[in-house]
């Protein structure tokens, strides 16, 4: 192994990644195991009460519902609307359009959220207290439990799509052309177009910009906290703001460690299988 | 004197034993070909040579010296890829002298050696075009000005003509064997098609499943077989092959019949012999023959009229047969003939496919 | 002679120069502070950014360095706890709120206990001089962890020409007033036709922040700090008595009240605003009161471009519950100065300096709104100038009507805020009835007390 | 160009209506914070909004005299450190991925998957225990390689789709020529993926200028950058949309400029190697 260069050229990563990554993941293991209340003198270990406590929380299992919720509904929306665009401008050859549509990427979440709540506010927002009541949408989207979940994915959809959007659109245009020509002598309309030749080629584009999508979503932090708090209520608040709850507003560390250790367990599961279905194979 | 030898080279990938024990010499300026249908190994042994792949064990000698563990940058070969691997980002002349680059030559030097070369190739007028704005054939000439550049102790030829048209094949061939001839330095060409093999080789080295099944001059194979593999594999159309059903012998002498209880007399080399279980005959000595004269009675199924002579592909009970007849023979799909052979060129194969005999010693 | 003097001149010039720039000399004392432009604006100019002559004065004459950083109120603490929890001491003073962040990183051993330093800079800090309230709120256990940089109590601020209107001649007094005087206004609104003007604005975010005014109706209605049983707001209390929470019993009609008043008379965000939304509703000539935190309307009031805010905008005491007790909201920024400090010393020479009387004085000139830590700048020209003399004695007097142990002193309280915040979220959104809210608070409480150990 | 025969007069008429509707919801908030950053502190938030006012442009020149360059100043080096450290590394490990074969390489690249599936709110105490350890607190080499377990992972990845449609005799081509691997990489590969490295540099860059929680937590007075300067404008007991707006705009200057100038490149760069 020694001898062969690819570890050579493999091991700075390995060592960059190890170092900010083994590191803290060690300490959290550590960490999820202990008694760390900063309220209370001292830190021992305390086995597996952090997690006991946890999964008797009313709280984790609301935050772990609204995650699924948040994560399932933001990337099928993001995904199709990605999809859509790409679709729509992959023989377009205006530069200006497709960098309009890219420019989100370049605002923070942080930036994001702020605007997206001043927009949604019930009473001084742009849309929420005008253009929505003007044509006859009387909901106050942030402070309506649902209305908040809708509000949320909605920025985060503005915020992160333009990222699959390139992805997708690169890889569309990856596809050479013959298979179309190909479909379309078969007689196939343009939606069995896209199933039969555009979505089986994009299969690996789609599993990383999937896969990516998830890791990030579970993630997302700045954003929903800048819009809601994680409320009204607890109505947006996921795991990642349960975590920073806990850690950062109850000092429960050793809590919040047990947490990150069980969703970093769920995460890498989940994406081990998608992994193995999709990537071995594409 | 030796230029390059292999001694007994293995290799596997996982479980599988793809090389299974080789060995080999060419001699300083002989045109060796590999060849061997896909999956014989013949690349790998091709890329071993050049050192982009390591043997798992077994030597690699250029001249007297050890090569086995020398990087492929040292070992002063150039190689012609199948796909040419050209650098897609540099001009013809830039991607002819890369190795001289990486050699620390001077750049005014490095244009001048890409001229000498270019000429030789009819490539002058290309060498500031990029490998994208050539056709096939020029490609294919700049991957062997490449290898050409550097001076090479070797040539490594990868199925270089097998994305060229068939026209373009012919004369190729002919190029690099005039290339050959003016150089005089040792190649070694892996193809899988035998014609280019026959036409082009000083040797033939014959590949299958992961072990040299035979070596020697072309005429050498194609008369003398070792095999039944090697005496199908060489010779276009193929050699026909009959099952032999039954033997009556007497001494040397054999009586072999065949299915549709037809009978040949054939000379064995020795009374010790194995039984012959199958009996080959080319199709040069294989005639459509008036009734009575023939071994076995069948029915045209097609003629191939090629102007030099015709081939005539027929049903009968033993097989299909094909007979090479001369130009002028009118064959009509349908007709029952008659199919004679020359027996003293026949080749006889035991029960493993061994030759049984030789037609060098007759 | 004179070139022989001007070189001698040039030699101190330089000599001096040569003493005052090395500044590994000079100790730096770091602070860390919610939001810029507002908490510094005295010491760091109007922008928040560049020092003003009385700091540079300052440091010159302690030979200290002062730098600041600025961060949103939650996000400052996350820093803070993690230069605390570390033991890092990058921080030599840190701003704490006293709705938990006092009571819980002293109870931490994070603060450093300002007792022995009172005496060491009596000229720059003299705690006589101070509201008392005010140091009470930063004292646990009878230690004093931070001195007052800002603080305010209850109170209401409201639209007399709006009151006027629909004939309600003086603000309530009580809070069954209170809710006659609100039903008024949303019926005038309502026969008026006006849709976007709401009689009250308040906080109902999730979070700890809305807690501050939701735990005063608490206090008005049950007449004491009604989170556990007897009403013990100290640790040793509530080991003492055992002390169970009680936040399905006499805590329930006070938080029944403020979720109501939310959703009757509050604008239909209130579940997700905190103080910037109240304070830009009201500025925007959206409410008729804002209530209990007057503080945030004053907020409000000097960049409003409505007339009528800036134009009858009144204060008035904050109007008393069945108890007797008024509704309360009190708060002190404060400052502390970090256990982990390795200049303490000097570290509390800046906290004291920043808290001084002086400093203060500046910081009301400034910021310009009626409230003070001091009672001689409450009384100096620098507010009567611009305040009515009656409505800062009210101000005062909300001061002195406070009980900063209006909620008890534990150190789970940032967590009990934050919890009992969210519960009132969320019965204000419809989310979970009161009821539902109160009873998953109540057995959170009751398992989180158990778990911290208070009943052993 | 609808190139395609057949294509339908309605198909084209919906495809403009989509993009319509999905370009003006892409960009109304960009435009409203646009206006808001040159409107009065009251006329950001007024009901019904302003659509005719005098620009104010006083929220800009706050931006100069609030010390807020300094931030800028400080993203711009972390970011581009970051994209450094990310390019050094991760072209080499992706090239070095793509020429391996079977269980290990497949490992290496779910391991790579998995360096950012930790929740950041549980590693940001050990990160900053660890960067503490190391004395790079509060600089912007410490945030710049905390950014590489978002910006490196993806990279490689990016990367590596790009690297596999380099046919591998040109690796051998150049062995064969005499290079060493680096200079194979060096030679052969960075030139023909000239167009990726310049997307998934812009990438990067973007990534990293955005990224908030670990720049804040890593960094106080020394080294905030402008995310964190943002979220830090939105103070207790003021608030001030027009400058929080303005900030905003200004920040997206430096990654506009990136994404404008290569916007070719990326989505080409991208596009050749997605679907081998």
């Amino acid at each position: 192994m020694l001898r062969d260069w690819r570890f050579w050229f493999f091991l700075p990563t390995l060592l960059a990644l190890g170092i900010v990554v083994l590191f803290p993941t060690g300490y959290l293991l550590w960490m999820s195991l202990a008694h760390w209340i900063i309220t209370e003198p001292g830190v021992y270990f305390d086995g597996l009460a952090n997690f006991r406590t946890l999964f008797r929380s009313a709280s984790f299992y609301d935050s772990a519902r609204v995650t699924a919720l948040y994560l399932f509904f933001s990337t099928v929306i993001m995904m199709v609307f990605a999809m859509l665009m790409a679709l729509a401008l992959q023989h377009s050859r205006s530069g200006i359009l497709r960098s309009a549509i890219v420019l989100p990427l370049v605002i923070p979440p942080v930036v994001a959220g702020f605007t997206w709540r001043f927009l949604l506010n019930g009473e001084i927002g742009f849309l929420g207290a005008w253009l929505f009541p003007m044509v006859g949408l009387d909901v106050n989207m942030l402070s309506n439990p649902s209305g908040a979940l809708v509000s949320v994915i909605i920025a985060d959809v503005w915020s992160r799509t333009p990222f699959m959007f390139l992805i997708f659109l690169a890889a569309l245009q990856g596809i050479p052309r013959d298979y179309y020509e190909a479909v379309r002598l078969d007689g196939a309309t343009a939606v069995q177009e896209f199933f039969t030749v555009t979505l089986p080629l994009m299969r690996s584009a789609v599993a990383v910009a999937l896969l990516f999508r998830v890791v990030d979503a579970i993630n997302t932090f700045e954003l929903i906290y800048v819009m809601t708090k994680g409320g009204p209520g607890r109505a947006t608040q996921t795991l990642s703001l349960l975590g920073w709850k806990t850690a950062f507003q109850n000092y429960d560390l050793g809590g919040a460690a047990a947490l990150g250790v069980v969703m970093l367990v769920v995460t890498t599961i989940s994406a081990g299988i998608m992994f193995a279905r999709f990537m071995r194979k594409a | 004197m030796v230029a390059i030898r292999l001694q007994d080279i293995r290799k596997s990938y996982g479980p599988v034993e793809v090389i299974k024990g080789v060995s080999f010499e060419a001699e300083q300026g002989e045109f060796v070909v590999f060849v061997g249908p896909s999956g014989c190994g013949k690349s790998t042994i091709l890329r071993m040579i050049a050192g982009l792949e390591k043997p798992d064990s077994g030597e690699i000698y250029f001249g007297d010296d050890r090569y086995t563990d020398v990087p492929p940058g040292k070992r002063e070969i150039g190689m012609v890829f199948q796909s040419y691997a050209l650098y897609p980002h540099m001009s013809v002349a830039d991607n002819m002298t890369v190795s001289l680059r990486l050699a620390g030559v001077p750049k005014t030097d490095r244009r001048k050696r890409a001229v000498e070369v270019a000429r030789m190739l009819k490539l002058d007028e290309l060498l500031d075009r990029k490998p994208a704005e050539l056709s096939g054939g020029q490609r294919q000439r700049v991957a062997i000005g490449r290898a050409i550049v550097r001076d090479p102790k070797a040539f490594l030829f990868d199925e270089p003509l097998s994305n060229l048209d068939a026209a373009l094949r012919v004369e190729t061939r002919l190029e690099i064997s005039r290339l050959h001839q003016q150089i005089n330095t040792t190649m070694i060409y892996v193809t899988h098609d035998q014609t280019e093999a026959m036409t082009m080789a000083d040797r033939i080295v014959l590949l299958d499943a992961g072990q040299v099944v035979q070596q020697g001059t072309p005429l050498e194979l194609y008369r003398n077989p070792a095999n039944l593999f090697v005496a199908t594999f060489l010779g276009s159309p193929k050699m026909n092959v009959l099952d032999v059903a039954a033997v009556s012998r007497d001494g040397t002498t054999a009586q072999l019949t065949m299915a549709g209880a037809s009978h040949v007399s054939v000379t064995l080399p020795s009374p010790e012999t194995a039984d012959p279980k199958s009996i080959g005959v080319r199709p040069e000595d294989t005639r459509i023959v008036p009734e009575g004269e023939g071994v076995l009675s069948g029915t045209i199924i097609s003629a191939e009229h090629l102007g030099s002579e015709v081939l005539v592909h027929t049903e009968t009970a033993a097989g299909q047969i094909i007979a090479k007849m001369p130009p002028d023979f009118s064959a009509h799909a349908g007709d029952t003939v008659w199919v004679g052979f020359n027996v003293a060129r026949a080749h006889l194969f035991d029960a493993d496919g061994l030759t049984i005999n030789n037609h060098a010693r007759q | 002679m004179s070139i022989h003097f001007k070189q001698r001149a040039l030699v101190a010039a330089c000599v001096a120069s040569f003493a005052a720039s090395p500044a590994l000399a000079q100790t730096e004392i770091n602070v860390v502070g919610f939001g810029a432009g507002f908490a510094w604006a005295d010491l760091f100019g109007a922008t928040g950014a560049e020092k003003t002559q009385k700091l540079l004065d300052f440091e010159k004459e302690h030979d200290i360095v002062v730098n600041m950083e600025f961060a949103d109120e939650d996000v400052a603490r996350q820093k803070v706890l993690l230069d605390l929890v570390n033991g890092t001491g990058d921080y030599d003073l840190v701003m704490l709120g006293s709705d938990g962040a006092v009571q819980t990183f002293s109870a931490a051993g994070y603060l450093e206990a300002l007792g022995p330093y009172l005496e060491t800079a009596p000229d720059l800090f003299d705690p006589a001089k101070v509201y008392p309230p005010f140091l009470e709120a930063n004292t646990v256990a009878g230690e004093l962890y931070a001195l007052p940089y800002y603080s305010f109590g209850a109170g209401a601020v409201y639209r007399k020409d709006l009151f006027d209107k629909y004939g309600i001649s003086e603000f309530p007094k009580t809070t069954e007033e209170m809710a006659t005087a609100l039903q008024t206004l949303k019926d005038g609104f309502a026969a008026d036709g006006i849709t976007d003007v709401y009689p009250l604005t308040m906080r109902g975010a999730p979070g700890e922040e809305p807690s501050l005014d939701l735990n005063g109706f608490v206090y008005a209605y049950a007449g004491y700090p009604a989170w556990f049983e007897g009403g013990p707001t100290t640790p040793e209390e509530i080991k003492a008595s055992k002390a169970q929470p009680i936040f399905t019993g006499d805590f329930k009609e006070g938080f029944s009240t403020f979720v109501n008043w939310s959703r009757e008379y509050g604008p239909p965000g209130i579940a997700g605003h905190t103080w910037v939304d109240m304070m830009n509703l009201y500025a925007q000539g959206k409410a008729a009161i804002l209530f209990p935190s007057a503080i945030n309307a004053f907020a409000g009031i000097p960049s409003s471009e409505v007339p009528e805010v800036k134009e009858f905008s009144a204060f008035a005491p904050s109007p008393a519950g069945p108890s007797g007790k008024v509704v309360q909201s009190f708060w002190t920024f404060s400052v502390g100065v970090s256990a982990f400090s390795k200049n303490k010393q000097e570290a509390y020479e800046v906290l004291a300096f920043l808290t001084s009387e002086d400093v203060m004085r500046d910081f009301a000139e400034v910021i310009g709104w009626p409230y003070t830590t001091y009672p001689s700048i409450m009384h100096s020209p620098t507010l009567t100038d611009k305040w009515p003399t009656e409505m800062l004695d009210q101000i005062e007097a909300s001061f002195y009507d406070a009980d900063p142990h209006y909620f008890p002193y534990i150190p789970e309280l940032t967590e009990f805020m934050d919890h009992i915040g969210t519960a009132a979220s969320s019965a204000i959104s419809g989310a979970q009835t009161i009821d539902e809210a109160l009873d998953e608070l109540q057995s959170w409480a009751t398992e989180r007390m158990d778990r911290a150990g208070y009943y052993k | 160009m609808s190139g395609y025969a057949g294509q339908s007069i309605w198909k084209s008429l919906g495809r403009a209506a989509f993009l319509s509707v999905a370009v003006s919801f892409v960009l109304f908030p960009i435009l409203w914070l646009a206006l808001g950053s040159v409107k009065t502190r009251n006329g950001a938030l007024a009901v019904p909004p302003e659509f005719i006012f005098q620009p104010d442009f006083t929220a800009y020149t706050r931006i100069f005299t609030q010390g807020f360059l300094g931030s800028f100043q400080t993203s711009l080096t972390i970011a581009l450190t970051n994209v450094v450290l990310t390019m050094v590394l991760g072209v080499p490990a992706a090239y070095a991925l793509t020429r391996m074969t079977g269980k290990v390489q497949e490992n290496l690249s779910f391991w790579l998957l998995s360096v950012r599936m930790a929740p950041l709110f549980a590693v940001i105490i050990p990160l900053y225990v660890l960067f503490r350890g190391i004395g790079l607190l509060d600089t912007p080499i410490a945030v710049a390689l905390a950014h590489l377990t978002l910006t490196l992972p993806m990279a490689i990845w990016m990367l590596v789709t790009y690297f596999r449609s380099i046919p591998i005799d040109l690796d051998q081509a150049a062995l064969l020529d005499g290079a060493t691997r680096l200079q194979v990489l060096w030679i052969v590969i960075l030139p023909i993926a000239r167009p990726m490295l310049a997307s998934v540099g812009i990438i990067v860059f973007i990534f990293s200028w955005n990224e908030f929680l670990l720049a804040f937590i890593l960094t106080s007075r020394d080294a905030q950058t402008v995310p964190v300067a943002v979220a830090s404008m939105a103070g207790t007991m003021s608030f001030d949309w027009p400058l929080i707006a303005a900030v905003s705009i200004v920040s997206m200057i430096p990654a506009l400029l990136f994404v404008g100038v290569a916007q070719r490149h990326i989505v080409s760069g991208l596009g050749a190697g997605a679907v081998k």
